[in-house]
């Protein structure tokens, strides 16, 4: 850095200065600096306890350098209960895919978001198995080919796409529930937005918080990282709109407050 | 005046910060890095259209681009993204 | 003894050593001998390098898995630096020279023979041919099957569709075991 | 309740009792026949005492909460029966593989299946062979009486902590229903540091802590399987027994948990009638008291393993004989209520009267 | 496809294929590496054939759908590795428990936990010994190449509808992901008769039928597991396994699947060297074949166990000398690649060199 | 019956003459003998393969009598999937309680729903774990004792009942989706036309069919079974309202068609 | 005219049946059955009061309660509940 | 011989058997024995019948559990039809007459006490008592321990806010050992 200047943008201490494993253009590595930025904004780098899923992201505690523990495939909610219940003062989130959470760990999930368990979700669906390699998740968009619908997602088959922000919003114990997307500058920013709000129901005791982001995995779409990034605006927000589902600091804190944050 | 810094060596030639750069200055290089990826580079010239919008390094998926702005007297430091 | 040929083909994730692995393999097959291939396989592909090893034998084979192999086929750096050391004393390593610098190449201990598989094959017209390039000069370079065997195999790993690449592929193996001569 | 007491207990209380003389902080269950008391205890003491009590979504839910929780290093238990431990296995093999000190109680049903709500010792295999994926062990604990079984339950937490290992209090439908009078011991808590060098509570003051099972890089999971394997060899110490009139016996019965209380009885019948037959009751399941039992070889004497299911300890039994002697199996089917008569004519065949 | 054909296949895929051969009509399962070739290949060849594929929410799932399947006579299958395998062992108890004739293949991987995803015989207790609750038993088949994984996957069929009991295919991570050619042999396809006594298909013209494995009345469980027990002794008519250079062998190897294969290569090797040295592979693991081992005791011959895991197989290799000899045993513990250069010093060393 | 009588109600012949293990007063009775009326007045008895969970009823096997096969516990719907998938012609059903289905079979109702498998959920909510001796269950009512929410389920703790109808109707695949109760003769009545619709979306392929059925437990509510009903009227209904939450045939056949029906 | 049965062994007195008849006829019994339950019962003399409504029977759990009317001329018979 | 005693009570689900069961093993356990107690439990439950057995000894106890017990107490039919033949030779059932037709109670291979439990119970002022009475006339029957032994330890099993009731339970026992003398 020359003297006369000043440091825009570089990457959070808490995000390890190592290469990551996944692909070009995958948005994981954004989701993993949004997540690094907060915990150092909001002070929780070290009360914080990590739950990693099983998915391309099984590697996370390599890049984000706090506390972790690894939780089976899709039971990163029932891990993140334990830990809470057993350490109601720390800060706790999971990390999954769509295969991991809204197909083996629907139940895990459900519950914990039913239980109102005071922990943070982050939730990647880029509507496929990624580290697998490709295979249909719960999530797959009609007609997305995959290596286990070669033909393309059929609802009459396989059912429609599942809508995971809808159904927690849904529950009694979610407080935050927001589906953002990683596809573009705005939208990054938003999503950072949302995963505060869903960090601070926690810090605040209000409930459990969710944001489901939508993501791109170039590789098994087959497409290029500009590709994949295009198909998120014209494929999956058509279907997974966006938005905020619900929000109990809206009550809480009133309107005002909530908007303060976005003009933030 | 601003610029970005690209650590070639984290770069996996995604091009996604080719597609948001207001000024349209940032390029796919010609040579591979160690990891067998075409690099983004700013072509050498282009940099001074740079105005440390970060847009690149807020889409860049592996944090491989620092953005420097030149210290202006009376604004504040802006924070990460 | 019976012939026994072992090799590790590395490269890139699109550098295509996967296909020419399956080649060498259907090629053995289709001489009558026994055959193995086996790739790396899951989360250890997302760091982009994929390589793959084939074994042909007279024999029964046993491990289809080789952690010393008689040769290797070095598409780019990364591959070197893993599996030149492990090459048995005496081994043939064809090296592309288009990626990997030749000084990092050993020689004496092993055999080291370059082929620019990347120009060679951009010269064919179609740069993604360095794969078939390569085996062409590993052919030559070990003599393990005849050329017109790996060139025959050719239908069995290139789908319909591309039938009409097939002669490409046969002229950029052919142009491999040239420069390898 | 003041330490001391002789109480009333049914096995399955005296186990929630014994956990809480442990320091259990976290409870995660779920129900199911026969040992619903011990979720239905600690539902209301563990909250009482400031502890947390969760009631599960499922089996699996259950088992990774308990997988959450002991990363933290908290003193933590499961309860559950045959059916919903089966469930309970991938996670019990990741906290093995992770080196969780978590406590599993199963009071073993009858199976396979749905099976019934009898007793059973169907499930020795999956205790002691890991019914997980995976090559992992537990310290595997089975008592015959409602004493032991708080005794155990309360010692299994410092057995689970110094070995970092997952440990299963193995009993039965009966144990867990009968009542017997139980003498309380002294609290018996959590050595505060016992977990601080390796648990998560937040990286203060230190570099980011990692508890996972994942071993990708080249010989890195073998490492840890050899790991594992040299803790598994230090927890041989831990073998307990009991002998029972083997000094002069011709015949050893081998058995555990409540059909070997059973077994007594009916050798104690039996030495009043003049045969000489003992006793050899493994306490430890894993690690199996193998020299001890070897020890018991003498020429003529036979063995006898009884167990409530198809054959399954009695190839520990077989193992640790070394051959220099054999055992006759008896099985009493699960599905079948064992009583003291029913060893009367597999003893007299295996003493060949 | 026509029969006959030789195919340069993978593991997986053969396993795939050989399912087809048979008949199956039903495949459920779930993601996992090292067996995704098998769903993604069935997902696309069982619907152009008229059968269904479902990918399950999860591995309980698959089992369970797996249950339903065959409870209806129809051939079908499941697939996974490791800690799916886990999850799926309350079904599989219950499966075993209603007599349902389920195909299940285990490609296993390293463990204990999420492991890594190379190959290993760390679920060999597991498959043999029952991972789930209860006394039950699965056949076990573990083929060595990829031409056996697709016979032994064809014939699997025949036998759990002939003993109406689920069978499982033991692989692991190098033979599902190696090619090798594999000469496909004539459909085996299911005999339309074969589950018509007691599968359900609505009660036309008859009773209701019900497939359970509750058995609440006094004794009606241990009638059940009696019932079991016949049958597992019934299957041991099904023993297989191969005998490599035994005759005058000094040493015996024994070892299953791809360590089998290893060792047969390092065998090889050290018989040029002039060492005797022979190989005994068990290809059912569950019935072990115990006589065919025991028949191989001589004066002076010698065993070694070798296996990817921490010592299992080994447990039957001894119990099975019954005494007369025993087994050495040598590790190749999952995490390292098993190459045939491991063998040497083990070998040597078990023959006194 | 004399000469002039005519009968005018009995025990349908798929059910079994043989006293029920049910406690007095336990609505798993009512439940049993509409599906068995319906299966009659459908024809469907001889098509029928019935998957039975593990709760109270787990001997409907015994009471019922068609084909069977006994699920284990919560996965009913993957069994009957599976039946499905390999004998599509035949009419699959499930019966289960609420801890079978919104607690540890939660993962697979969802995506059996979700898939929009062709077949018919009984789902018997009687707020609590009959079987196993009154635990928690997840749709217990806030401030309810059970053996494991001793003080009285607190939303704080153990989160909102869960309300699976609502849920369940949400998703893709479901054709058909109500709540009725058995507390009373109006109710049953209604209850059998909800049922009958359920198993007609099924008979018709159009999806997938659900009825929650609010229903008695007297003696783990510790309560006479006159009581009991009481309590359905006076606080579940409240929080789990009755009606129906999707009915895809009213968009296939016309309302007047549906209205046709309720008016038989 | 209608008139119920009751089968009673298979009651089990839970009464349920006695809260919805319209006619109010339906009583518990002072004697047990041979499970230990109290059954309900018609007493002598009111069964005549019977509308043949079937109330009880489509409450009753289990199915003890069988109901008969006396055949109308001109109308058809009535199914089920 | 050292003092064993084992009973099956067995009754209704709501005559209180495995109250009386829990008494006389606690009054077991005061007097210094060792005891065990085990109640059926689970979905056999349901089809409302209860019963528990105890077992009473000075020796170290085997099985909780008896398939052919010493003796018995018969609450209701269904008790007498599940357990009567199974009572050993010369075993004691005591028998509630007041459900159980005495006529159907065997003598001389075993012995019969019979006691009108549920007409002493209601003399007493409440019907409830019935189990009390019962397991006094089984105490007078066998002698098994001392009656007193009995009495002083119903506060072990009544509730604390139940206290009051202790006296009347106190005199249905007396009235029931009374009954069988
Ligand atoms: C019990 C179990 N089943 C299956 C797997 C294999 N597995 C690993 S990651 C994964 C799914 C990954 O998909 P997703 O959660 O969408 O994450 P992504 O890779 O797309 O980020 C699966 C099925 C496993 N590790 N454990
Ligand atoms: C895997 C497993 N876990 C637990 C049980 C024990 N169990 C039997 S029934 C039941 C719950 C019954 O509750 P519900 O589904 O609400 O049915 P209800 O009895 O209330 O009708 C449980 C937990 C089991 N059989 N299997
Ligand atoms: S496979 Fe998809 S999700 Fe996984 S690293 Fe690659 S792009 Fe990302
Ligand atoms: S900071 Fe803005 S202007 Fe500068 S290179 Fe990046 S995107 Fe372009
Ligand atoms: S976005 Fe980042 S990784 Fe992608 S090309 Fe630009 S600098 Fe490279
Ligand atoms: S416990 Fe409840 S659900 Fe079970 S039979 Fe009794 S009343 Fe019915
Ligand atoms: S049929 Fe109607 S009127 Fe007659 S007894 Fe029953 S409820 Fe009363
Ligand atoms: S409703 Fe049925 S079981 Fe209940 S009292 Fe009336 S007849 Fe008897
Ligand atoms: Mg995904
Ligand atoms: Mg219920």
């Amino acid at each position: 850095m020359y003297q006369d200047e000043e440091l825009v943008f570089s990457c959070p201490q808490v995000v390890a200065d190592r290469p990551t494993h996944y692909c070009p253009g995958c948005h994981h590595g954004v989701a993993h600096r949004l997540v690094g930025e907060l915990l150092e904004e909001m002070g929780l780098v070290e009360k914080t306890i990590m739950v990693t899923a099983i998915g391309c992201s099984v590697f996370l505690y390599n890049y984000l350098l706090v506390d972790a523990v690894e939780a089976p495939h899709g039971r990163a909610p029932a891990v993140a209960t334990g830990v809470k219940r057993a350490k109601p003062d720390k800060f706790v989130f999971t990390y999954q895919g769509d295969g991991d959470l809204a197909s083996i760990g629907m139940a895990e999930i459900m519950h914990c978001a039913n239980r109102g368990e005071r922990v943070s979700v982050v939730f990647v669906n880029n509507t496929v198995y990624g580290m697998t390699g490709g295979q249909m998740a719960p999530t797959t968009l009609i007609g997305q080919k995959t290596t286990t619908c070669p033909g393309g997602r059929c609802a009459e088959r396989e059912g429609m796409p599942i809508k995971m922000a809808e159904i927690i919003a849904s529950l009694g114990g979610s407080a935050y529930v927001a589906r953002t997307a990683l596809n573009n500058v705005k939208n990054i920013n938003k999503t950072k937005k949302c995963l505060r709000k869903a960090f601070e129901v926690q810090t605040s005791g209000l409930g459990f918080g969710f944001v489901e982001v939508l993501s791109a995995c170039p590789t098994n779409w087959k497409m290029s990282a500009i590709k994949a990034n295009e198909r998120i605006a014209n494929e999956m927000i058509p279907y997974f709109p966006l938005g905020v589902f619900k929000d109990a600091t809206a009550d809480v804190t009133g309107e005002a407050a909530g908007k303060g944050e976005e003009g933030k | 005046m601003s610029r970005i810094e690209i650590r070639e060596d984290r770069c996996k030639g995604c091009l996604l910060c080719t597609t948001v750069c207001p000024k349209e200055i940032i390029k796919q290089a010609d040579r591979f890095n160690q990891h067998g990826y075409k690099p983004a580079e700013v072509p050498a010239g282009d940099m001074k259209k740079c105005t440390g919008c970060a847009s690149c390094a807020t889409i860049c998926p592996d944090v491989a681009i620092t953005v420097y702005k030149t210290k202006k007297k009376a604004k504040k430091g802006a924070s990460h993204g | 003894m019976s012939l026994y040929q072992d090799v590790i083909i590395a490269g890139f994730g699109g550098q295509g050593v996967l296909l020419i692995g399956n080649l060498l393999a259907y090629a053995g097959m289709n001489q009558g001998l026994n055959v193995t291939y086996i790739p790396v396989y899951g989360a250890e592909m997302r760091g982009g390098t994929a390589n793959c090893t084939v074994v042909l034998s007279e024999e029964e084979i046993g491990s289809p898995v080789i952690h010393r192999p008689l040769s290797t086929i070095i598409m780019n750096r990364p591959s070197l630096d893993k599996f030149q050391s492990r090459l048995v004393d005496g081994g043939v390593q064809i090296v592309n020279t288009s990626l990997v610098d030749m000084d990092l190449a050993e020689q004496g201990r092993i055999r080291s023979v370059p082929v620019a598989a990347g120009e060679i094959s951009d010269k064919l017209g179609d740069t993604r041919m360095a794969n078939m390039v390569a085996l062409g000069a590993y052919i030559q370079a070990t003599g393990v099957l005849p050329l017109q065997a790996v060139i025959d195999s050719l239908v069995n790993v290139i789908s319909a569709s591309y039938k009409h690449m097939i002669p490409k592929n046969a002229a950029a193996i052919e142009a491999g075991a040239k420069a390898a001569q | 309740m003041a330490s001391g007491d002789k109480l009333f207990l049914k096995g399955n209380e005296a186990i929630a009792r014994g956990a809480l003389a442990a320091g259990c902080q976290c409870f995660f269950g779920y129900p199911i026949t026969p040992q619903n008391d011990i979720p239905e205890y600690l539902s209301k003491a563990l909250p009482d005492r400031g502890g947390a009590f969760v009631q599960a979504e499922s089996e699996v839910a259950a088992a990774n909460m308990l997988l959450g929780a002991t990363a933290c290093g908290v003193r933590a238990m499961t309860s559950s029966s045959s059916p919903g431990i089966s469930l309970k296995q991938e996670a019990i093999s990741y906290m093995a593989g992770s080196e969780l000190p978590a406590i599993i109680v199963n009071m073993n049903r009858g199976g396979p299946g749905l099976g019934d709500i009898g007793p059973s010792q169907g499930d020795y295999f999956q205790s002691t062979r890991g019914g997980g994926h995976g090559d992992y062990r537990l310290l595997v604990l089975a008592p015959a009486t409602c004493q032991e079984a708080y005794d155990l339950t309360r010692e299994s937490f410092d057995l689970a902590f110094q070995y970092r290992n997952p440990v299963m209090i193995l009993g039965d439908a009966i144990l867990g229903q009968m009542k017997e009078p139980v003498l309380t011991a002294p609290d018996r808590p959590a050595d505060p540091a016992e977990a601080r060098d390796w648990s998560l509570d937040g990286a203060v003051g230190r570099g980011p802590r990692l508890l996972k099972s994942l071993f990708l890089q080249d010989g890195a999971l073998a490492d840890q399987n050899r790991m594992l394997q040299a803790k598994y060899e230090a927890m041989r110490a831990e073998v307990r027994w009991e002998c029972f009139e083997t000094e002069d016996a011709e015949l050893v019965v081998c058995a555990y948990g409540t059909i070997a209380r059973i077994a007594k009885s009916a050798i104690r019948k039996l030495r009043k009638k003049g045969l000489k037959v003992g006793l050899f009751r493994p306490i430890t399941l894993y690690p199996f008291p193998s020299e001890a039992l070897a020890k018991l070889v003498k020429p003529g004497r036979k063995f006898l393993t009884v167990e409530q299911n198809l054959g399954q300890m009695v190839e520990d039994v077989r193992l640790s004989l070394c051959g220099l002697a054999t055992s006759e199996f008896f099985s009493i089917y699960p599905g079948n209520l064992p009583v003291p008569d029913d060893f009367d004519e597999p003893i007299a065949r295996a003493l060949g009267l």
